[in-house]
């Protein structure tokens, strides 16, 4: 029996490998398991290699896993690309009526043809090979095939019972098929207890994001799409409208970006969703919330760079440009949920620090993250709140008289002066991106010049809030894994692994890089004579920013990967042993 | 009641003479005519002398970037639609680094009135070929004349159907006024291009080049500003230089009013939070 | 002379039955029937499916940004007017977040040719709603149908007074072919907008659909392509679904043709050095 | 007797000020003094207060001065404004046909109404004011009127010798005027000798990077205009179609930049040049010129930010943008000429490092660079080369054959493989934004990923130049002062100062940026156990970029100047000697 199964199938782009994984991951989910699912596709419509890989166990897992124990491969080059992946013992399931698969090299590995089309015709259509497949699968899962009736009936029922009926029958053909010639299994573990009050929900970063702008209350969403971000428009667009919020497709980027600036101007929460070539086409609109203390949020799904890159790959090096991006300087925050549930809770956390602050908010996550879906247990629904910042009242208002608010009140102790909203009667102000005196208009005297610029600089200056760094594992630890964002469960994995071969490691990671958590870091690197930092990039871009702000220059070591693919546990694994030169307890 | 009072601010820095300042009075007096109060209007504007509308004018201000107050002016709208809302601009601002957005902003027709102060120069930045200068005109930027054919602005928006196209000349305030009073009442994108003598830059395209040029197509009984290509010709024939009310589709549908499921209730006076209703049929998505 | 091989390169990723492939054909054909050399094509293309045509046709590529093609392709021609420049994308990709440029490159009219492939939809990022998508259309991002007016390329391009305007129709190669050997040939900017059915996300506008509805204005001998605002009138009845050449103006004078001290030889040819007396007559304006 | 003069003219924009400035600077400068002249401006037409600076020595100077001798007052808010910098017995003339100007304090300046405009009225013209009030100047500092008929001619020769005449009058009625009714002087000092083989030229950091960019070889320039960055425009339209180039005004910045990329793709030298906000707006771009290896020179004149900020004002805030901007990671070089014979040779070297590296130059200058005119002796036109980097030759082609020249072979050593040319016959390839193979097509294999993003970062892995740090003064002192581009004259002065009152300090200098001169910094802080960093911006970008690149956490103090306004010598030399906190000797 084993504590997790490794699922894969592949084949040609538009060949259908999408809808035959999602089958079969929502199965798995839907039959309680912990499921995790990683697309590997092409930017490219049809032909290419896709893949789509399941891990599925009987605990809560943040990261697709490295091995695969079954692959179904719909042509030899999926077997050449992900034969490397598979575990002693593996079965690579490959269709015979188009092809006969070849071992790559003497693995011990089984390669069983299926005449997956041939069944599939039988039932009447060869395009149901997917169902065959997954038939198959389920046979070597030990499954039961009526487990997969729901999903089935979601998926094809709105074509009529016949279309579900002989779906499931190529599903039951396939694994009637399998047992008969084959007799080799990996089991799935058994399904895992839901505990007490626990919800069991499939998702993804980007649903995650898009369901947490809508609890934090953001109300307009302007975008222009763009891989690997407009899921996030998808889902908005499908909620949005229910709950009072107008989407907009914008014409680009730098019309998205100003709409959200507009909207957040006249007192709606507003975000734009890009990913890199269209968040670097935000820089000078950034430069304008920042210095008309509008709020915005921008969320960045970063993707393989730099200019058009890989799009459909991974990478998280948008990391300087969020942080330094614009000319000049303004004040901003820059959130990195590292899980789904704070791609949920920080994109409705970034409206509060938007409206607080009164400055963009900008929500990096990446490819991996946000189009990977996974199971969790629950949304931390109840930890979202309205935090609406300083909004001047009408009361407040009206006691000072026509032009006595000063909306840039250089004054306020800790730099934030309280925001009108346009239609409130004496409220009348100018944002603007001009330097400017308390009420907006330009002026350029010395004077106003830098008692704006301080005021604007007091707003983050004692900056605290709950995000920042999370230290995990043992707190005296010499030694430490240090990432960002999207890579948490694989650290989290690396570290439990690196910990069971007796290294004493922790692992520090920053959900928010900027503000830089300073103490915290600090405090999180007392016991630390050694750090290697694991980023998906090529030049450092989190070593860089911790140089800088705190140091630690000969301390840190870096693990750098920016192949488009996400990084596996054994690179880390391995590159932390190699790093840490430690004996290992073998 | 608002008066005028009601929508003057600083004292305008332009310089002695130039066109913006009776822009600026028109939409004032527009305003005023149409009862409309200085807390319920708000002006997006771009980068340039007219840029500084959004500080001038009475009301709310978005002194945006240069180039996209049509973005801006857009989203105020749709998060507020009981304001009224102008985006505003100069020829380079508006026609320059900003077609883009003029195009789509005609094309998607959330109402908002547009209006832009063409000077035919870029005058913020001391005398540059703007998109409308002349060929022929010497600049700064072009000494030894422009090459480039100008933006035929209203031509454009009639290409793309704008629902309402208007050009006016700062030297007639009367006029323009009415021209705004329409703008602002149509129910969709409204377009109004303003001849706005730039006295500093432009020595060509002056108040008396106007007044000694223009065709006044209000003046023009026979004019039926319902006929999109029979306007294209007009405008064609007398090389742009018209003013008047140029095109109209009362019936052309805005925005807000075909957008499935485009609220009731202004985007700004919804509640935040979500039902457990509401949780609860999105978190069912999820399983 | 080079022959269709010459302009071939590696496979076409497009999907089977992409109208993006009678496209390349047509170039292909084009600069072969017009005893064009490989080496002296240079192609630049933004991001999209259609985008892929730098890499697709032989000759220089340049796979510029997404709607950037066009500043591109115009340096490019400017720095060596002896090649044969092409750019080409997508209708997002040009009418979309490249809208400012189209018009700016009808007004400045370089020597160069522009191919949209304008199959009302976005290809490559796997079917939003395009701003050529019409109305009503379901599309990812637009599920309960488009609402926003699509933009009328044509009648845009009429109304700049762009010098040379045609549509064409992948499934035709041959009346394509035609057009945009016309296209290079005319001196100055033109526009070649072509209908190329995306087979995969686009259900409504596809090969049938215009077989059955488009108008062929060659083929109409009453039709007159030197008149602008006969040619808007056409179109516009029309509904835009016309392929032909819509208008010419041969006289229009390139940039190139106008532009003072424009020089005779290549920019690329040019010495880098200055002459001792190039460098004294600077000199002498700094003393 | 004066070793130098400081002279101001100030009063609303639109009343003749820059023309009377010009005037006055461009007579003393073919006197034969060395001119420093710097314009306070603001961002509108007419109206407001504008002052022109002029500072004429003996020697070269490379700042306008913190100190003025004769103001000359068209309006009180130029006394009110001014005042402060006036020399103890300095001497104010203001125009007393139109007001009578009070003392804002009782410091010992002279206050001397002069009826400028009567005077000028009686030569028949009142706007001739502002000649009169160049005759008063010419009699404090003593020259002859005559010295100033060149210049007259010059200015309205081509208004006819009536117009000239005019003018000399109002002149020399000015001249006479003040030696009748006043008997106050501050006499120029002597003409300095002009050196063998030295020229004597009045420039602007602006047309100095014109020139360099023309004898850099630069044979297209795309630009929209924009403040501070226009004259270079100007400069270009006038000078480069003599020499077979041609000027773009772009509809915008993103066309610019693209229209740039374009032409150096086709082997064309080409550059745009911009402020900040079109600057922001090329961050696409400029990924894009990094990941093609495309050739591209960006010149970014700064100015007061963030966004829009103060458009007339000056500041060094967009080094991080120019070091960390576009999304994903790119190879790119960033000058920061400190002078303006440096604006010229680092504009030419900046074509030869983008073609050598085939990576986007970057070159910031600033408004105080850009626009401020002074007198050198000469351009280092000898030094100025024409590296092309390497190019694919026709026989190369030739012999490779069809489908065999690799544009972006990853194997290449030093990573910069050679470019071939459109037009030449067998060079076909794309140049690409996407990661790509030899030959520019779209491939995502992690192998050519790899070996790409290598190949990229080999390029500037060894990065020589002559460019990089510069130290001045004492080698071995314990202090530093340490600044980058346009503040080298007044640190210069600053520390020359410094040491006349004993203290040991050195001046460390960067005239590039990026790639870090990390060895030279190394080399030049070796002695230095204090360094106080000089920048005009709010949070310390060069500073934290040493934290980053080479440690000196707690060695470096920061002087952060950023109201808008040039840095003064003694803003420098009191900000050192706090720092410092060393024994003066007085
Ligand atoms: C991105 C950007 N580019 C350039 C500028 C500089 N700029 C400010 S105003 C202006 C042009 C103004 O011309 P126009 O829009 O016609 O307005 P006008 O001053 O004539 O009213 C320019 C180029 C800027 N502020 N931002
Ligand atoms: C700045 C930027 N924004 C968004 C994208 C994502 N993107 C790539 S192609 C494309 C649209 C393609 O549509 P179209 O231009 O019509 O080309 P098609 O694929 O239909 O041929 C988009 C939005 C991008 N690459 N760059
Ligand atoms: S420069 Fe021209 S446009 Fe600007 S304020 Fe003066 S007159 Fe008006
Ligand atoms: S998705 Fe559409 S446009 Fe793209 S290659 Fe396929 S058919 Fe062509
Ligand atoms: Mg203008
Ligand atoms: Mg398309």
């Amino acid at each position: 029996m084993h504590e997790q199964i490794g699922w894969k199938v592949g084949g040609k782009q538009g060949e259908g490998i999408d809808s035959t994984g999602d089958i079969y991951a929502i199965a798995l989910h839907r039959m309680g398991y912990y499921v995790f699912s990683y697309r590997h596709f092409m930017s490219l419509i049809k032909g290419g290699h896709t893949n789509y890989k399941i891990r599925a166990a009987n605990r809560i897992v943040r990261h697709h896993g490295d091995t695969t124990h079954v692959l179904i491969a719909f042509d030899q080059t999926t077997v050449d690309y992900n034969w490397h992946e598979m575990v002693d013992g593996g079965v690579v399931i490959y269709d015979s009526t188009s092809f006969t698969a070849t071992k790559p090299d003497d693995a011990n590995v089984n390669l069983c043809g299926v005449p997956l089309t041939e069944i599939a015709k039988e039932c009447g259509n060869p395009i149901m090979k997917n169902m065959v497949a997954i038939g198959v699968s389920a046979a070597i899962n030990k499954f039961n095939p009526d487990d997969f009736i729901p999903v089935v009936q979601d998926k094809f029922g709105k074509k009529g019972q016949a279309v579900v009926d002989a779906n499931m029958d190529a599903l039951r053909r396939g694994y009637a098929y399998f047992n008969e010639n084959f007799n080799i299994s990996f089991p799935a573990p058994p399904v895992p207890e839901r505990a007490e009050g626990d919800d069991h929900l499939y998702v993804s970063g980007n649903s995650s994001v898009g369901f947490g702008a809508l609890a934090g209350g953001c109300r307009l969403l302007a975008a222009y799409p763009i891989t690997p971000a407009t899921e996030i428009m998808y889902w908005v667009i499908e909620h949005l409208p229910k709950h009072g919020g107008v989407v907009l497709q914008a014409e680009d980027e730098i019309a998205a970006v100003n709409m959200a600036i507009g909207a957040n101007f006249t007192g709606v929460r507003a975000m734009t969703s890009t990913s890199g070539p269209g968040f670097s086409l935000m820089m000078e609109a950034l430069g304008l919330a920042g210095m008309s203390e509008t709020p915005l949020v921008i969320v960045d799904v970063q993707r393989s760079g730099p200019s058009t890159g890989l799009p459909t790959k991974t990478e998280q090096s948008d990391l300087n440009e969020a942080i330094y991006g614009t000319h000049g300087e303004i004040q901003r925050i820059v959130l990195t949920p590292k899980t789904v549930e704070e791609c949920f809770l920080l994109t409705a956390e970034a409206f509060n620090l938007a409206e607080t602050y009164q400055c963009p908010v900008i929500v990096l996550t990446d490819l991996y993250m946000g189009m990977s879906y996974q199971s969790i247990d629950k949304f931390p629904v109840a930890a979202v709140e309205h935090r609406r910042g300083k909004l001047i009242t009408e009361q407040e208002l009206k006691d000072l008289g026509v032009y006595e608010y000063h909306r840039y009140n250089p004054e306020v102790k800790d730099g934030i002066s309280p925001r009108s909203i346009p239609g409130q009667k004496n409220g009348r102000y100018v944002a603007l991106g001009n330097e400017h005196n308390g009420i907006g208009i330009e002026v350029e005297d010395l004077e106003t010049r830098t008692s704006q610029v301080a005021k604007r600089q007091r707003k983050l200056a004692n900056f605290q809030h709950f995000t920042g760094v999370s230290v995990d594992g043992d707190s005296d630890a010499p030694l430490a894994l240090i990432g960002f964002g999207s890579t948490w469960g694989v650290l989290e994995e690396a570290r439990e692994e690196l910990e069971e071969q007796g290294i004493k490691v922790k692992h520090i990671h920053f959900s928010r890089v900027f503000p830089f958590p300073e103490t915290e870091f600090h405090a999180a690197m007392e016991s630390v004579t050694q750090g290697l930092v694991v980023e998906l990039n090529t030049t450092g871009q989190l070593t860089e920013l911790i140089h800088k702000s705190a140091g630690y220059h000969g301390v840190l070591e870096k693990c750098l990967k920016y192949d488009g693919d996400p990084i596996g546990l054994s690179e880390i694994v391995s590159a932390a042993k190699k790093t840490f030169k430690v004996g290992v307890h073998s | 009641m608002a008066t005028i009072q009601d929508f003057k601010t600083e004292k305008p820095t332009w310089c002695p003479g130039c066109g913006d300042f009776g822009v600026l009075n028109a939409m004032q007096k527009a305003c005023v005519n149409l009862g409309i109060e200085p807390e319920n209007v708000a002006v997006a504007s771009g980068i340039g002398c007219s840029g500084k509308m959004s500080q001038h004018m009475g009301g709310y201000g978005l002194h945006a970037l240069h180039g996209r107050s049509l973005p801006n002016a857009q989203a105020i709208k749709l998060a507020n639609d009981k304001l009224t809302v102008f985006a505003a601009g100069g020829d380079g601002d508006g026609f320059g680094i900003g077609m883009g957005h003029f195009i789509h902003a005609m094309r998607r027709n959330i109402d908002i009135t547009y209006i832009v102060m063409d000077n035919h120069i870029y005058g913020l930045t001391t005398g540059q070929a703007s998109p409308t200068t002349e060929v022929g005109m010497k600049t700064k930027t072009s000494p030894k004349g422009a090459v480039e054919q100008p933006i035929a602005p209203v031509q454009l928006a009639l290409a793309q159907n704008c629902g309402f196209i208007a050009q006016g000349f700062s030297g007639n305030i009367k006029q323009l006024t009415s021209l705004i009073e329409k703008a602002i009442q149509h129910k969709g994108f409204s377009f109004v291009n303003v001849f706005s003598p730039c006295v500093t830059f432009n020595k060509v395209n002056t108040y008396d080049f106007y007044k000694s040029h223009l065709v006044n197509l209000d003046e023009d009984e026979s004019y039926d500003a319902h006929d999109r290509i029979l306007a294209m010709r007009r405008v064609a024939e007398a090389n742009n230089i018209v003013v008047g009310l140029i095109y109209e589709d009362p019936e052309r549908a805005s925005f807000e009013s075909t957008l499935p499921g485009f609220p009731e209730t202004p985007l700004v006076e919804e509640d935040l939070s979500i039902s457990e209703e509401g949780y609860e049929e999105i978190l069912a998505t999820f399983r």
